[in-house]
């Protein structure tokens, strides 16, 4: 991994977010010899993102698996290793493709717990990556992650920060539940500085990126970056928001929002996730639920246009949330 | 199974004494007398949603869940009595699941449809055609990777096998050579489609050969070849040959489920399969064998009718689980909780 | 169909809601030849619940088309036939298998149309029975209607009425877009008085059931019956509710809930959704959007528990919205 | 394909005359010559988003898609620009389309992966492996509905027929026996994943067979026998004699994509295919013939420089759509409004 991570100063190290993921992966493995990863082109290829690589020289072919193009078969195997002791990691490419192993991941994993009258335990981790804005049309650009959230079972994960990329994967295979983690293809490059001991994360809890008084922010994954740009675009202006990171989608850290929410009197949710039915819809009715009484305005969202995300560049820019689509909802809110 | 042609390697052999034959006989006869009582205890409203009844194809669970190891693992459909009951699931525990009662093998969360025992490695009963296969790759590739020698046994309706998820659980099964049993109950419908109707190729056992997996096909309604063929067919998987398929031919001689007006099928059909009652048919040969008589044939009966009575008070003194408690065992741990009552299995 | 509807005086008829399902089935086959039904179990078999009982017999093996059980296959045919001129119905047994072609649903059905420019029309219908009630469990009695309204260029019908489980399908094949609708199983033997005339209905708009002027309760499906039966009870208590039979859940009439809320100042949503991430959620953030500043209460939601649907009856009752919780979330509201 | 093997009748015919062959290496140029300049534009930040290239497997598409009627359908995959172009896709409409222009064949929603032409009969351009499969049978009962006697060709690679849809797909065309070509092009790899990797089965046309449909393999390196297998694959579903299978077997030059750092595959590998190179070898071949000479290929590499110099010259002149057009079409009409400018076919 060294080349990958330059060792810096006072116990850190700066690296590419994608080699956090892949620190991750390789701690996991190292850590427990259940751990395994599969999934189409996590080994030979290298992964497509890169996020494997070097993965199969180092664990070999039975812990680092090449799957056919068989998304049903390999999450539904991934669930069965689960079942019967392994702590399988299964990659699905991206999240446009996991759409042919929902009925695994809806009527099996996320069923068979409660159906089998909590005999059975599925430990499983199931990786995607996620989102658009690298102009992969239509069908390669989905942020789906908020849609997920509605299936009771399972927990969904959205890491934004390098940390959360390290740590959230062995977070997860602690957890007795299926959970999938949702990575945003955007963030893959992404340069950040982390502690060089590895560290589990707290995947119950949302973190407060920023602390504001005027308004928050309430958002995850890619779109965290964006916040705290806008965040810094509206300080300028003399506004300062709370930018509140849920982490994990499923099951929501309410307190964290309220908490939020009732000292700032005001709510933007940002949701790469389409409009109508999205993740912001059900925070916005949570707060509404909660905190009615506290809000100064009405929230608002942010979310992707309702069109499937089309190839021309001006056209996506267009259809996924932007700072300044942030920055101009944050100002009428405070209107 | 170990012949070229992946066709079971010779007839199967008579019974071998009197135990033997009572103890299949037995099984046979329970599940179809268990699975009677079921249709009446729908009929007076006990049990609800669907029921699916296995009867006809008894001598497939009878004759096959017994070659299996109690480290095996079993994943069944939605018609999956005689399987549970075949692998020593309790008969009480089965009914209480089909009343609702929380002492049901399920604690009354899945009916009939889904019953669970994971002491017996018995891992369901699901109602998503198909939707076990991949289950069972899985479970035979952590018993690969962790180095033990169980198989995992499969079964699933002649139906599933237009499913994409059937080729893509077969050939992963065989590309990584995984212990995996698959076993098609080929009961000629798929509900009211006949299997002529509904797969281009009938030939069920080729179907499974072209993924290089040894397939044969066998008379479903014959206990003993049932188990012959099981037999040389656990042993070819549990060497590590990969995965082996076999096509049991058999028929349900009642309704696909308690709904269903049965407009599709012939009477006369009906009828000619049920001379090749795979009861019926056995008894006869085990009596003509000189291995059975009359007076055990009394006392089967009369075992498997106290069973199941017991098991009918079992579910009938069985309770409801407080309505409080409904939104357990949906996660081991909630939020912000240390982990919960389902502990990590420990470390390996 | 004679047989199945007896005729009442003053030309209106008296039937069940699958017999007014099966006119709308046999008047689209009458009507246009390119219109056809594919699915599991249309044919021999008469439909898994006797929807399109006798269809086989009228229409023919080439127009009731028994299919295998491959759900991504014989959908994705749909599309294929749709884009080829066809009118196919596509019969999904129940919203449970519609996991197997969801891919096919939201990257090939919904998208196509924008990803090729505009080029392309699918003019296909997708019906599927929904919602549970029955005992059957977690795999089978799943309430996807609002969650698959998250998809853009879907259309999502979610009759009520015994007027609109026969018109409805009429209007969603005049559509040139992919149509989806949802029949709820409990819906199917409820007896119900219709005029004999077959009469498109209007797909665009939400419909008023019940007039009042205290709370909006705001359903479809299904449960428009609780709420009526619960407006039923509310009047007992001297309560007056609208009852908004939001009828299309995607694009919503947000014309209709807004004139609705604006006049009761009061909202309750019933969706047997699961609660997060519910069509209910995106309901109540299109109220606090548009109309915050009038409401006298926060919008509250009656959905199902977040659990896999249990067997067990009285745990059942107690998974999804029953009208005593309709009746005390309008309490509450009115408190 | 009229043979009970299901194989190609007959050794392939030399081609009859010039014309012939120069039709047949001009195709082919054009959609090498093509897809380098996609290459060049790719790096010029001209195009963006995945960019499969088709180099190295010309001769399917050149050989395959003129076999075709004006009236039958195709269906291909992401690496589509040597169909459309070989089906007669307007060359400059397809480069606006990568530039993202609304003068590109899907108004720039769709991009390399998504070029379509309705009025080509050109239906994509599908990013799901496996996923236009389905459709391609739907088109075809479309047409055996409405008795036309057009056949739908489906493109696809060898990767896509380890997905569940390739088995539903095959099954249902085969069973209702529809008017479909399944063409696939197995150049070895799925990414980088190699086919002996993924696929237990690796004689493709066998496992087709297996549904009971016909089919074959051919060298896909070679134009002729290309051209000469689909003409009998054509004739032979054209007849209603049900689907039809084509195993092309073949090589692509280039990484899977323009982020595919080529770790998979040995070097000497693909020198060794590039020796198979498809227009390379027509070439020698045609020279060797007396059909063409020198002089005629030079003649063919201007006439094709011109044509993408003005496909480029088009797509650089074109305009960005508006976005406030965004939202169009997705619906034909929107709610409340009577019916859009997408007007229903008129009824047959
Ligand atoms: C994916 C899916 N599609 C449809 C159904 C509805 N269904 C339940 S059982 C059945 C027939 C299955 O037939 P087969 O596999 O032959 O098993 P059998 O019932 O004959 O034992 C169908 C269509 C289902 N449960 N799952
Ligand atoms: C369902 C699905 N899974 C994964 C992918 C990612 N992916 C794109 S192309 C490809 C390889 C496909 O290989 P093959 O079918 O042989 O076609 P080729 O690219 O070789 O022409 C993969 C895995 C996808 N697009 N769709
Ligand atoms: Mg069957
Ligand atoms: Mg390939």
């Amino acid at each position: 991994m060294k080349k990958h991570a330059a060792k810096a100063a006072s116990g850190t190290i700066r690296l590419a977010w994608r080699d956090a993921l892949r620190l991750g992966l390789r701690e996991a493995l190292l850590r427990d010899e259940r751990v395994f990863l599969m999934g189409e082109d996590v080994g030979r290829y290298g992964g497509t993102y890169a996020v494997s690589k070097g993965l199969l020289e180092e664990f070999g072919e039975a812990r680092i698996r090449d799957t056919p193009l068989s998304e049903s078969a390999f999450v539904g195997a991934g669930i069965g290793a689960a079942l019967n002791g392994m702590r399988p990691i299964v990659e699905i490419m991206t999240v446009n493709f996991s759409l042919l192993a929902l009925d695994q991941i809806m009527n099996n994993a996320a069923t068979l717990r409660h159906m089998s009258g909590g005999q059975l335990n599925i430990p499983l981790v199931i990786r995607m990556t996620t989102g658009g804005g690298r102009q992969l049309a239509a069908q390669h650009s989905h942020s789906l992650e908020g849609w997920y959230a509605h299936i009771p079972g399972l927990r969904i994960l959205a890491p934004a920060t390098h940390e959360d990329a390290r740590g959230m994967l062995w977070s997860a295979l602690e957890d007795p539940d299926p959970v999938l983690i949702f990575e945003h293809a955007l963030l893959l490059g992404m340069e950040g500085e982390i502690g060089a001991e590895f560290r589990a994360v707290d995947i119950d809890h949302a973190a407060l990126r920023r602390e504001g008084r005027d308004v928050s922010l309430i958002t995850y994954g890619g779109m965290l970056h964006k916040c705290l740009q806008a965040a810094e675009r509206l300080a300028e202006s003399g506004i300062s928001a709370d930018v509140l990171d849920l982490r994990t989608l499923r099951p929501l850290d309410d307190s964290a929002i309220v908490a939020s929410v009732s000292k700032t009197r005001r709510a933007v949710i940002v949701d790469e996730g389409w409009r109508s039915g999205s993740l912001a819809a059900e925070i916005m009715a949570r707060i509404v639920e909660q905190v009615f009484y506290e809000l100064d305005a009405p929230p608002a969202r942010v979310c992707s246009r309702e069109v499937p995300v089309p190839y021309a560049k001006h056209l996506e820019d267009a259809a996924v949330p932007q700072v300044e689509d942030i920055v101009a909802t944050v100002h009428q809110v405070l209107a | 199974m170990a012949t070229p042609d992946c066709k079971p390697s010779s007839a199967c052999p008579e019974f071998a004494h009197a135990a033997d034959a009572r103890a299949l006989l037995w099984q046979m006869v329970r599940i179809r007398r268990f699975e009677e009582k079921c249709a009446e205890l729908y009929s007076a409203g006990k049990i609800r949603g669907f029921l699916h009844l296995y009867v006809g194809e008894e001598a497939i669970a009878a004759g096959a869940v017994p070659e299996l190891r109690a480290g095996d693992a079993i994943l069944a459909t939605y018609r999956e009595h005689g399987h549970a009951l075949a692998r020593g699931v309790d008969a009480g525990a089965i009914m209480a699941e089909m009343y609702g009662k929380q002492e049901g093998c399920s604690r009354g969360r899945g009916g009939s449809m889904h019953l669970f025992d994971s002491t017996r490695r018995f891992f369901g009963g699901n109602a998503i055609v198909a939707g076990a296969l991949p289950l069972a790759v899985g479970f035979a590739l952590a018993d690969r990777m962790r180095g033990r020698d169980a198989v995992t046994a499969c079964f699933f309706g002649e139906g599933a096998m237009a499913e994409g998820e059937f080729h893509e659980a077969a050939n992963l099964a065989a590309l990584w050579k995984l212990p995996v049993l698959f076993l098609c109950e080929n009961n000629l419908y798929a509900m009211g489609t006949a299997l002529t109707r509904s797969q281009a190729q009938t030939d069920l056992a080729a179907r499974a050969r072209i993924y290089r997996m040894c397939g044969g096909s066998v008379d479903g309604m014959d206990v003993l070849a049932v188990r012959h063929a099981m037999r040389e067919a656990v042993a070819h998987v549990r060497a590590g040959n990969g995965p082996a398929f076999l096509e049991f031919r058999t028929y349900r001689f009642r309704a696909h489920s308690m709904f269903d007006p049965e407009l599709y099928r012939e009477r006369g059909e009906v009828e000619r399969w049920k001379e090749h009652c795979p009861i019926e048919r056995f008894q006869g040969r085990a009596i003509a064998a000189g291995v059975l008589d009359e007076g055990e044939l009394g006392r089967i009966e009369s075992e498997v009718a106290a069973e199941i009575a017991a098991a009918v008070a079992f579910a009938e003194a069985g309770t409801w689980e407080p309505v409080e408690d409904l939104e357990r065992d949906i996660y081991a741990r909630a939020p912000g909780m240390a982990p919960a009552d389902h502990p990590l299995e420990s470390r390996s």
